[in-house]
């Protein structure tokens, strides 16, 4: 049953991880894509944390959420300033000198990983209460994201994703939403990341780089940009799919080479029926459905 | 002659544009006016070929107008202006111009920069950079290089200040007698317009309410307080 | 006393000045009409006054406050408001999400607010919502408030500029050629809503080429060129004077 | 009881190590295919399930996860540090045995009661073809030039001590790094330190490169690397720069033992070329036999094939005679040992230098 | 350590290396201007290039010469496909850029699972040997591989150039990445001159991975990692900025291969990050030359009579 539950629980991380993304990405357009980073520091700090018997784990994993809130502002101070493409590529910088710097630390592991993390829950509820933690918090995290979307705030950053000057113009601090929105995001993969630690107990600073970017923005784009469930399903289709695959039977000679190829070729079907996404966002931005929010 | 018969157009479920019949003679100045709304960006827009019809014909001396199709429709000499949005921003004014031109023969640039002054002082200015009523003129001036027998002008007055709405005018008359350039403008500016055109269509809500000529359109009172 | 003060206001891009020693008041309850041909820096100026380019040299005060290094954001809550000549409205947003972006009220902009007071937001939110109501019936635009704005013809888009910079209840309000694209009925409107304003205490600026409308709505007029104030005066004056007649209508 | 036995093979099929892991899984299935037309396991098949790890912790854990849940193995083949590290909690909360094959990093040992490994850890060829450059080579001055990643600097670390420990000087110690497509400057540091001996631990993919930059650069003193260059193709590609390169081996090689040039005939014939990491190989090729006499003893017994006994019985075993890499002995700390053989381009071959430590 | 000899040897190393980096910025830079696309298949197509390259060399035993035109035939085939069964569709049907970039990170992925499929995984080069002979320049040791390498740079960016500034097409490419509708009103084809432009970096990619493989070994998934780099370049270069990218591609390459003078290598790798985050901190618009203003000048004038007034 670990296989069941581990890919229950890492389609609920990936969930938080791929709606919390949506936030900074699609709904915030900050075009980052150092969010696993974030998830990086949650992990890792709730791990020593939790470790050297800091503070109790749940303790820890907000920690790790707050730290990564703390660090997306290292990122977004300076380089929204400059916003578009530049904050790519300072995020991509961020993100891959921050794993080059995590190899040189032994305290934390170095490039050889994080072992032996206290794990959580299991051993006195069983798998399947960590399970349902994770699922619980998957649900909360995309609930809170519609909610926080579809209301005003949503409409602010609609109206800067559009045109930063005539946003200024109207009195409203782009930057500051930005900074805002991207903290907000990180501290969300943070805690992911806690829950991450606690339950694989192995942290390596490799797993945090580009190829983890990737996967998640595909869950996101894939599923759909902005929208509240596009990242579930995309997590749940990509994170899924592969798993089925093993299960076809494949001669072992041409079994890797041959399992990516269907995997990525569904996803490009998936990609030429879908072209918006699995679901698509409205055309524009529209918030709670009126009745709701008139008296 | 261009003929437009029975067009419907619109985008997805509205339909903007109801049973337009028009004859266009050749080299005729034919103005467009109508409240906003009318549909006359559509019908421009339909002619050039950014919007598909949904039904009805569009052909030219007999032949189909290649329907979505816009550089095969500008190939064949209609030339469009749209509103705003017109220049190439990136690139400096003398390259919008060698550009706009670049596919229509020997080169026409000094009439144009003749025609506007100011994009002769310009030339090496980032056209994005330029003034709205420049960034007019400059797009107005790429129409015209690629020689067209047909210009379709979607307000070209619009921001332009009045001694340079004169010279376009001016300047749109001078081109449809030398070159028999055929001219079909949108305006708001009903009056400066009137002295170029020599017929007048209206349209409201997507059909045409009035079609005549100069002398027609001032003669019909009622009309005249509409605007 | 007025509202917005320029004092000695310099700009230039390389070799192009477009703004060349500028001194200009703006008053409460008056419209000023700033013409003049193409080019000859009245965008520029708005954009000098706003912040979204820096000058050279000069000051610029608003209510007596020094607006000197202050971001755009900032300026617009000193009681700036400004429509654009390109439009600039939000594609993504209806209508009436445009104008809900414009009030003049900030207390509900942080993210934690949103945590913390939500009932205050949603209260915030019916107060905007009836405000740009109100604002699309004056402008005539009530009928289309939920349609995307980029689904609605390039003069509606227009008005939708106006109604936006209406929002924010301004001290200073700066309109760059509100006119260009809006049918001729629409006029008298714009006019009765602009005058409105003024009559309530605010500095209103207005570009725009056509004169007709501006010698209807404004009190004073400024005639620029190249840069430079060439001349100040009502409408009429400016007009009558043939060197401006020559250099704007042409002879 | 049993109708079959399976194990688990975890290994990268995909991804930048792919190389390695399609060659050794290809190499322990021939092992099973061979076991099973010898009969199996006392007439019973043998299975194995294979799961691509693409090297990567995370799809290891998944994989492993599905091998022990799904395919109920007792026992898993892996290799990688990183996967091996991370899925080990999952050997031991589930009492499944891991057989570590090729990860090197010396902390295997403490990784928990399930976990074991059957290839030498990577210090023992580092140590041995220092030791035997200082001492039988009398090479004073070495330069040690190696990759930027966690095994790079691991085993630079050893040689480094090892060889002055053995009365040597290290008058370079430089890094490259992971992305570099050039190495020029590295290779100016050592050669203006000198050294008559150059020690390179790379990985296959660019050290061919950096010995022909160095010999470009007028480097000609003898380089002496891992198993990861012995192949044939470096000869192929480098020419006569490949003189005076020397690699280690912690397996038989084909002149000394005539199972092993048989399998390597094998390898040319069947594929058209020798194996990448031909010593690597050999180990998975020899992994089923291990796995297969663990499993004969249970079966013989008639005990359960769990996690807990194959361990047990594992430990009981203590020393199996393997096919290509001889005999092996679980040591106490979870660890094997093993002799190196040392191999040298002359003239234009591979030919056996040494023996360290039998 | 800092003698002259080793810096003039490594300058110039690196200088020769760099030839590769800026073909690849280069293509890539001229897709992301003109067709507005973070083509991150430009990874797939080298891989294409170079296997066919390979192919024709190795397995064909064709001569060098025609393994270049071989391995120039595969990149071009794998950019038409991807342009015009892949970006061509999607266009028409609206994707986001997002959703496109997405789509070429698949592609490329995609592309490289072929091609292990079919190739393997073992790293290869073009060339059986991939050791160059040297020659010795007043101390300062030149491969045979280094000076064409250089020329052939050289070579496709003056090409380029010209094509880009004296051709017509080369101005329809501008006037493509610039508004691409606004462009079919003067009879340009949008899709042609997209096409073509991802032609052309097909070629250029091709003559890079040509000259990559026959020094380094490649294996499917490395070119990943060289695309990576012109992707660093492109953005340092400034965005929309060809020759930006150029400049910037060797200069990333030489502070690369020098830094080993000045910093510890164990450091190397964080170091280069931490310079790709504070430059883009510091220099937030890329390495760009300051905007010609300067020629601008007015020079219709206010009558004199009004000036007069004013000032009286
Ligand atoms: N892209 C579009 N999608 C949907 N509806 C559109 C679109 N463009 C225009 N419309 C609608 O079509 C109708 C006619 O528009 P059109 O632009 O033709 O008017 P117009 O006469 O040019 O007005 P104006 O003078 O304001 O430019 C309008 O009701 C408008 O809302
Ligand atoms: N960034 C810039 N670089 C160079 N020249 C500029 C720049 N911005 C504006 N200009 C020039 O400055 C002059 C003034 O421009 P501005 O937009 O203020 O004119 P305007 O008075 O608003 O004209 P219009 O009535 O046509 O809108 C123009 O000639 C324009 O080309
Ligand atoms: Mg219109
Ligand atoms: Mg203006």
């Amino acid at each position: 049953m670990d296989y069941l539950y581990s890919i229950l629980i890492l389609i609920g991380l990936f969930i938080i991880l791929a709606s919390s993304f949506d936030l900074v990405i699609g709904h915030c357009g900050l075009i980052s894509i150092a969010h696993p980073i974030f998830y990086a520091i949650g992990a890792y700090v709730s791990a020593m944390l939790a470790k050297h018997n800091i503070m109790p784990i749940p303790l820890a994993m907000l920690s790790g959420g707050v730290v990564a809130f703390v660090a997306s502002a290292l990122v977004a101070v300076p380089a929204l300033r400059v916003s578009g493409d530049y904050l790519l590529i300072a995020s991509i910088g961020f993100q891959l000198g921050l794993i080059e710097l995590a190899k040189h630390i032994h305290e934390i592991g170095g490039a050889g990983g994080l072992t032996n993390i206290p794990s959580f829950l299991i051993r006195d509820y069983g798998r399947e209460s960590y399970v349902v933690l994770v699922l619980v918090l998957a649900g909360l995290t995309v609930l809170f994201i519609k909610w926080l979307t579809q209301g005003p705030y949503g409409r602010m950053m609609a109206a800067m994703r559009d045109d930063e000057l005539a946003f200024s113009m109207l009195g409203r601090n782009a930057i500051w939403v930005k900074v805002s929105v991207f903290g907000i995001g990180s501290g969300i993969a943070g805690i992911a990341g806690g829950l991450y630690a606690h339950y694989f107990r192995f942290l390596e600073p490799d797993q945090f780089g580009l190829l983890q970017s990737s996967a998640v923005l595909t869950m996101v784009v894939v599923g759909g940009l902005r929208t509240a469930w596009g990242p579930v399903i995309g997590a749940l289709v990509l994170q899924l799919m592969p798993q089925m695959i093993t299960f076809f039977n494949l001669p072992p000679s041409v079994l890797g080479p041959l399992q990516g190829l269907i995997f990525t070729g569904l996803v490009l079907v998936f990609m030429f029926k879908r072209p918006q996404g699995l679901l698509a966002a409205p055309v524009i931005w529209t918030g709670k459905a009126p009745e709701k929010r008139g008296a | 002659m261009l003929s437009i018969q029975n067009l419907y157009a619109g985008y997805g479920s509205l339909e903007v544009l109801k049973d337009i019949g028009i004859d266009l003679q050749d080299h005729q100045c034919v103005g467009i006016f109508g409240h906003n709304g009318a549909g006359k960006t559509t019908l421009l827009r339909s002619i050039i070929g950014a919007v598909v019809p949904t039904s009805g014909r569009l052909t030219w001396d007999g032949e189909e107008l290649p329907y979505g199709d816009v550089p095969a429709t500008v190939k064949r000499g209609i030339a469009f202006v749209p509103q705003g949005h017109n220049v190439f921003p990136n690139l400096s004014v003398e390259k919008n111009l060698v550009i706009a031109g670049a596919l229509f023969g020997e080169a026409f640039l000094s009439e144009v920069l003749q025609l506007f002054p100011v994009l002769q002082e310009r030339r090496s200015q980032r056209a994005g950079s330029m003034s709205g009523g420049e960034q007019q003129m400059l797009a107005l001036g790429m129409a015209l290089m690629t020689k067209p027998k047909w210009l379709l002008l979607d307000e070209p007055s619009t921001g332009l200040a009045p001694v340079i709405v004169r010279n376009v005018m001016d300047g749109l008359r001078d081109v449809n007698r030398r070159f028999g350039t055929g001219i079909l403008v949108v305006e708001q500016n009903v009056p400066a317009t009137l002295k170029l055109v020599e017929r007048a269509i209206i349209l409201k809500s997507g059909q045409i309410v009035f079609d005549g000529s100069r002398d027609e359109l001032s003669a019909k009172k009622d009309l005249w307080e509409w605007f | 006393m007025a509202v917005l003060e320029i004092r000695n206001l310099c700009k230039s891009f390389g070799g192009i000045v477009v703004a060349d020693q500028i001194d200009l008041d703006l008053k409460a309850h008056g419209v000023l009409g700033l013409i003049g041909p193409n080019g000859a820096g009245k965008t520029s100026l708005f954009n000098l006054i706003c912040g979204v380019v820096p000058p050279d040299a000069g000051s610029i005060t608003l209510d007596g406050l020094s607006m000197e290094g202050q971001p755009i954001h900032e300026r617009a809550r000193l009681g700036l408001a400004r429509t654009w000549q390109t439009l600039r409205l939000f594609p993504s947003l209806s209508v009436i999400d445009n104008l809900m972006l414009g009030p003049r009220d900030y207390s509900a902009d942080r993210l934690i607010d949103v945590f913390l007071r939500p009932t205050y937001i949603a209260q915030r939110e019916r107060e905007a919502r009836q405000r740009a109501e109100y604002i699309l019936e004056r402008t005539g635009l009530i009928a289309i408030k939920d349609s995307p704005v980029m689904d609605i013809t390039y003069g509606q888009q227009k008005l939708v500029g106006v109604a936006r910079a209406l929002m924010n209840e301004a001290r200073c309000l700066l309109l760059d050629e509100p006119m260009a694209g809006v049918e001729g009925q629409t006029y008298a409107l714009i006019q009765k809503v602009v005058r409105d304003l003024a009559e309530s205490g605010v500095a209103i600026c207005v570009v725009e080429h056509n004169v007709a409308f501006i010698k209807d709505l404004c009190d004073e007029g400024v005639f620029m060129f190249a840069g430079k104030v060439l001349a100040r005066g009502s409408v009429d004056q400016l007009i009558a004077d043939p060197h401006l007649t020559e250099l704007y209508f042409g002879t | 009881q049993q109708t079959s036995y399976k194990f688990g093979m975890a290994m990268p099929l995909t991804g930048g190590q792919a190389t390695y892991g399609n060659d050794q899984v290809k190499a322990a299935q021939w092992a099973v295919e061979e076991i099973n037309k010898k009969g199996g396991i006392n007439g019973k098949p043998l299975e194995m399930i294979v799961m691509d790890t693409q090297a990567d912790p995370q799809v290891g854990i998944q994989s492993v996860n599905r091998m022990i849940s799904v395919d109920k193995v007792a026992v898993f083949v892996t290799a990688w540090s990183g996967v091996v590290k991370a899925v080990a909690p999952i050997a031991n909360d589930n009492k499944v045995v891991e057989l570590s094959v090729g990860a090197n990093s010396p902390d295997i040992s403490q990784l928990g009661d399930y976990v074991y490994t059957t290839f030498p850890l990577a210090d023992v060829d580092i140590r041995a073809v220092a030791g035997y450059s200082a001492k039988e080579m009398g090479k004073k001055k070495a330069a040690v030039l190696f990759i930027n990643n966690e095994t790079g600097l691991g085993s630079a670390t050893v040689y480094r001590d090892t060889f002055k420990k053995a009365g040597g000087e290290v008058v370079a110690y430089e890094a490259y790094d992971q992305k570099a497509t050039d190495f020029t400057g590295p290779l100016l540091k050592i050669r203006a330190a000198n050294p008559d001996i150059i020690h390179l631990q790379g990985l296959v993919a660019e050290s061919p490169q950096v010995i022909a930059q160095a010999r470009q650069l007028g480097i000609t003193v003898p380089i002496t690397s891992y198993s990861g260059i012995y192949n044939q193709k470096l000869i192929e590609q480098l020419g006569a720069a490949a003189e005076n390169v020397i690699a280690t081996s912690l397996a038989p090689g084909v002149e000394d033992s005539p199972l092993v040039k048989d399998y390597v005939d094998r390898w040319v014939k069947e594929v058209g070329r020798a194996p990448n990491g031909l010593p690597y190989t050999q180990y998975l090729y020899d992994t089923p036999a291990l796995v297969a006499a663990v499993f004969t003893a249970l079966d013989k017994k008639g005990i359960a094939p769990t996690g807990e006994n194959f361990r047990k019985e594992m430990l009981a075993i203590k020393t199996f005679d393997l096919p290509l890499t001889g005999k092996v002995t679980f040591a106490e700390d979870h660890t094997v040992n093993k002799p190196v053989y040392l191999v040298e381009v002359k003239n234009g071959k591979w030919t056996k230098k040494a023996v360290v430590g039998q | 350590m800092f003698d002259v000899a080793v810096v003039s040897q490594i300058l110039w190393t690196s200088f020769a290396t760099s030839s590769y980096f800026v073909l690849f910025a280069v293509a890539f830079a001229l897709v992301l201007k003109v067709n507005k696309v973070f083509n991150f298949a430009q990874a797939g197509v080298m891989t294409c290039g170079f296997y066919a390259a390979y192919v024709a060399v190795r397995l064909l035993e064709w001569p060098g010469f025609a393994g270049l035109l071989a391995g120039i035939a595969g990149a071009l085939l794998m950019s038409f496909i991807l342009e015009y069964f892949g970006f061509a569709v999607l266009r028409q049907r609206k994707a986001s850029p997002m959703f496109v970039f997405i789509f070429t990170l698949i592609v490329s992925q995609f592309i490289s699972y072929a091609i292990m499929l079919v190739f393997g995984t073992w790293p290869t080069t073009i060339f059986a040997s991939m050791f160059w002979p040297v020659t010795l320049v007043g101390g300062i040791a030149v491969s045979a591989w280094d000076v064409p390498a250089i020329a052939a740079t050289l070579v496709v960016l003056i090409a380029l150039w010209v094509f880009l500034r004296f051709t017509r097409y080369g101005q329809f490419m501008l006037a493509v990445a610039d508004n691409a509708d606004l462009a079919e009103l003067y009879g340009i084809q949008k899709n042609k001159v997209l096409m073509i432009s991802m032609l052309m970096a097909g070629v250029i990619v091709a003559i890079g991975m040509f000259l990559y493989g026959s020094r380094a070994q490649v294996q499917a998934a490395a070119a990943t990692e060289l695309m990576l780099f012109a992707v660093a370049s492109t953005i340092l270069g400034g965005i929309g900025n060809i020759w930006g990218a150029a400049v910037a591609a060797i200069i990333l390459g030489i502070v690369q291969n020098s830094s080993i003078l000045f910093i510890p290598s164990a450091w190397q790798g964080f170091l280069l990050y931490a310079f790709l985050f504070f430059a883009i901190v510091l220099f937030p618009r890329g390495f760009r030359l300051p905007e010609r203003a300067n020629k601008l000048k007015r020079t219709i004038r206010a009558p004199d009579a009004l000036v007069t007034k004013q000032e009286g």
